[in-house]
């Protein structure tokens, strides 16, 4: 018998950036940002930027412009990290002053490889009390990192010897933000093209911040549930802000804009002018609308990008 | 076949009425139910007062069935904000139809999310996510540990029992574990288990091992509500249905039962709950037969 | 500067399920064959039984009617799992009269929980020597399965004292067979609904079969590299076989055979009738077709699936 | 700005002609190479020489870039089925433009597969289904192990570097590495690494722990082709590009090298590879400049 009700309830979380820093970003909290070059969440480091956060831990797999940008701006005590560099474009200059003279003050560091931070999540997404890979024998990072530590598999190993293997402990941020493409108003998040390891910071999480080019209806969500990488139970706060991860990309919204990574490089190489630009580009917009306005319509139609859809699939229905 | 095999999983109450011999004729003479309740099956006496202890939760881990149908109802009633996370790896389901496993395609179709198992399992469940597992079991003890492998000897078995599914997995990461069990006899409820597939807290901590939630914190059957408040703490008898008294219960117990200093007695399901549990919840009387 | 050349090549993987069973399933493999309930490869299983192979080690999370087929037929030697039963349905007869009575013979049985088969997956698709759940403690199943162990975590646990944790040691099938709704002729492999650990073991595998509803080009599948669960490069052999999931289901293909779950529960109940049943239905029929075709197509009517399509998604096109 | 620090990632291979003055006259210029190539950049012998080692690979995780180019002119010469795996997660990919990054939009659209990181890192890397990596480094040393972290000490250095990225899990699970390193002088090619970010197997085993894959087996320079066995053995120089004396190479590196017996001249670019490479790899001359 087909069943005539049904109860899409459960909260609505929308909310405006502003509110979403001010309620989720405590001073002092460790703050977890992930994208892996795709859907950077660029808006929310410029709203924790003007809302003067300080003493934050940032933990990102690839430090890049919003971390130089957040640090520059004097949030970050901490940086836990696997790549601290501007992606293809060059240098990220505060960061290289901090931790190459303490310039102007230091920045601690605690430095992983790409699949060590990937366990850290994983650890802290499944509550584990630490994760296993095969990475680090004869690394000197282990020298510099404490946490990278040795545990001995109970099992045999392929020669019949016990053998030793490298874990990390798990990562449990006070808050995790990503960028998505698409969620509906509970927070059940749709996204595509790279998906990197947001779903697992997002579980790690204590609580978790979903920024959106678009809120969409619950039917389209619905339509497709694989795509969901992010169930609401595990969302608190749904942020909608278009054009949020520039300058890095939303596939299917706008491409990635290059040339401002490139400028990147020379812009933070000079203190005053990386604390030029933040005032004229953060501080000197009220929000993220803001910052996209200035930039012009020009401009975006440059970022502009064509439509390749995907072939819908069947889900079936019950006759 | 036991009665203990009937089950369909860790996750699933056994339903004597989906293989026939269950209904409200059994419940009107079973255990003594009231007048009022005379008209009750004993699949919603049981759905109703699950239902009820879902007071304020939010995500619950259940099989197909009374575990279902009592989160359905909590919805309409005392929790309306509970969700239902399926062992199959659905979230936020829609069924068109009411469905007739944890897998039913009409759960996958319109769904908000599935998650593939490592996601599920390790995520939401060991992640910490769930409020509420509901399990069920061939034999509990007096800690809630639970029995779903083997009876008799698990090398040569007198019953090969499905064994645990997910069953340990809930038990270990859940707040709070409800278990229904409609049949509550000595059998079921046991003094020693033939084996532990499923360990409470209490287990856990004996060797060592420190888990998330407080383990059965609730035992509904056809007899009334037992209740346990976390570690260390046993199963007490703190509800029964009308016209049940304690020492029925005691001595369908295995072990020597536990009584509050005051037993209640179960409020019989209201029209209110029949009415939505039967027009709303499962129109088509699937599991309510 | 838009390229004009593309190259889509690698090697073309499709096979009959005749051919893919002779050379993937030897005698004493170790043989997974997963899908939670949904997409059960159960025309693979009854091609091992007509190829009357032996003394196989059979890995499968929910063993039904399939491996209790496959146990009947005197295929599998010994069983890991952690659900032993006919689903919401009953009973597996054969599994059961070998468990109680070792009858006509014995089976050996290796039990775990779900979390504990899907980590052993985890840890042999991550060539991790064991992988560490929050199970067991205070189970009676280490005391029959000595495969779980426990490990001292080298990070002090909430309370500030050494925490210990179940492990569990990897699984490495000598091949995973997976049923999917599509594939490329190469093997990119798309699933949708119920998708359970069938991308991990595949790669926990030596080789790896997938058998497809169909075969659909490269542009479709290309259409949403997303939905791409299980690349080309670990997959050896694509099998086309439609309908090959019954009596399980394929989402968006055609609804489960709930009535012939139930059956099975008295089929497998009588030795007599399950061999007859066998002899019916897999020894006398050539291949998965004819087993088709004997159900006839009223029958697969009454299976039949509605449409639900999924709303397409935009992967954008560089203009 | 050092030379160590215009790497892009432990993936890219610094690439001089991007950020300017490496062109057809520097390679002419500057390492002597013969009349033939004088036509050739150093970023075209780069890729030939690297294509050319491919032969028989499959699977090669690679970054943009040299290997890039490397990888997708061996498919149309000595490599017809490998496949480029790229550190963010795409496999298959079929891209409409030239990528600018690993993570370009044109290498998600048309994609035969697109993983998440568990995955790629996981089953992929970790898995073992990598037949060879391409890496850079600031130092390379005579077991190749490598550094991307710092020049300088760690705590503070004279040079912070963009660190591991994906680097120590390329090294410790792919079959082989490959290096190439524009610059073959002795900053580079170091006796002692400032800092042991990405260990060759030599130094894994020394610790106890053992690697799946042989580690670096070749290491294309300006010069010429440094090659290495595999567990407990160096680098040792087997080729120099025309004009190159295998003195010059010792000269140009920073611990005493290994000379085989015999040293190959590396044959100069064919024109048929030369015109794949500007026809149909990289028309655009994106990184050939």
């Amino acid at each position: 018998m087909e069943r005539t009700t049904d109860r899409s309830d459960g909260p609505d979380k929308v909310m405006s950036m502003k509110a979403a820093v001010a309620a989720f970003v405590q001073d002092g909290a460790t703050v977890c940002l992930e994208g892996f070059t795709h859907l950077v969440p660029t808006a929310a480091g410029h709203e924790i930027i003007r809302q003067g956060r300080r003493d934050l831990t940032v933990v990102r797999m690839t430090a890049d412009i919003v971390v130089d940008q957040m640090i520059a701006a004097g949030c970050v005590a901490k940086l836990v990290s696997s790549f601290v560099g501007n992606s293809s474009a060059g240098s990220l200059g505060e960061l290289r002053r901090r931790l190459e003279r303490a310039v102007p003050e230091p920045l601690e560091f605690e430095e992983y490889s790409h699949y060590g931070m990937v366990c850290r999540y994983l650890a802290g997404s499944q509550r584990l009390p630490f994760y296993p890979l095969r990475s680090y024998g004869g690394s000197d990072l282990p020298s510099v990192n404490s946490a990278l530590r040795k545990v001995t598999s109970p099992y045999p190993g392929a020669d019949g010897e016990p053998e030793q293997i490298y874990v990390v402990p798990p990562v449990n941020p006070d808050v995790t933000i990503i960028h998505a493409q698409r969620a509906d108003r509970r927070g059940n998040t749709q996204m595509w093209g790279l998906t990197g390891v947001q779903a697992e910071a997002v579980y790690a999480a204590r609580k978790a911040v979903v920024v959106v080019e678009e809120i969409v209806a619950d039917e389209v969500v619905r339509s497709d549930p694989n795509r969901t990488l992010v169930p609401a139970h595990a969302v608190d706060a749904v942020v909608v802000c278009p054009r949020g991860a520039h300058p890095s990309f939303a596939q299917g919204y706008y491409d990635r804009d290059n040339a401002f990574y490139r400028a990147w490089s020379h812009i933070s190489k000079d203190p005053v002018r990386l604390r030029d630009w933040l005032a004229e580009w953060v501080y000197g917009t009220a929000d993220h609308a803001g910052y996209v306005d200035k930039l012009g319509e020009a401009f975006w139609e440059g970022l502009a990008v064509g439509e390749a859809l995907s072939e819908p699939v069947n889900y079936g229905r019950r006759l | 076949m036991s009665a203990a095999h009937e089950k369909e999983s860790a996750l699933t109450i056994p339903d004597g009425a989906r293989t026939g011999g269950d209904g409200p004729a059994a419940a009107a003479t079973g255990a003594g139910t009231s007048p009022a309740a005379a008209q009750v099956t004993s699949s919603e006496l049981l759905s109703v007062v699950a239902s009820r202890e879902l007071a304020g939760r939010r995500t619950v881990f259940a099989g197909i069935g009374l575990p279902t149908l009592a989160t359905e109802l909590a919805r309409l009633t005392v929790a309306p904000r509970a969700e239902v996370v399926y062992e199959s790896g659905v979230c936020g389901a829609h069924p068109s139809h009411l469905p007739e496993t944890i897998a039913d395609a009409v759960l996958i179709t319109g769904a908000e999310a599935v998650l593939s198992m490592p996601a599920l399992f390790g995520c939401v469940l060991q992640g910490g996510h769930i409020d509420v597992g509901f399990l069920g079991a061939a034999q509990i003890d007096r800690f809630g540990n639970l029995n779903t492998s083997v009876i008799g000897d698990w090398e040569r078995p007198e019953v090969r029992l499905p064994g645990s599914g997910g069953g340990v997995e809930v038990m270990a990461n859940s707040r709070e574990v409800f278990v229904v069990m409609r049949r509550h006899d000595p059998r079921s409820f046991v003094r020693t288990l033939d084996f532990c597939t499923t360990p409470g807290p209490d287990r856990a901590l004996a060797e060592g091992i420190r888990p998330l939630g407080a383990g059965v914190t609730r035992v509904v059957t056809e007899l009334g509500v037992l209740a346990r408040e976390g570690v260390g703490d046993e199963l007490r008898l703190v509800a029964v249905h009308p016209g049940v008294t304690a020492e029925q219960v005691r001595v369908a117990t295995g072990w020597d039962l536990k009584v509050a200093a005051t037993v209640a007695t179960v409020a019989p399901p209201t029209p209110a709950e029949l009415r939505l549990l039967r027009e709303d919840v499962d129109p088509g009387r699937v599991y309510l037969r």
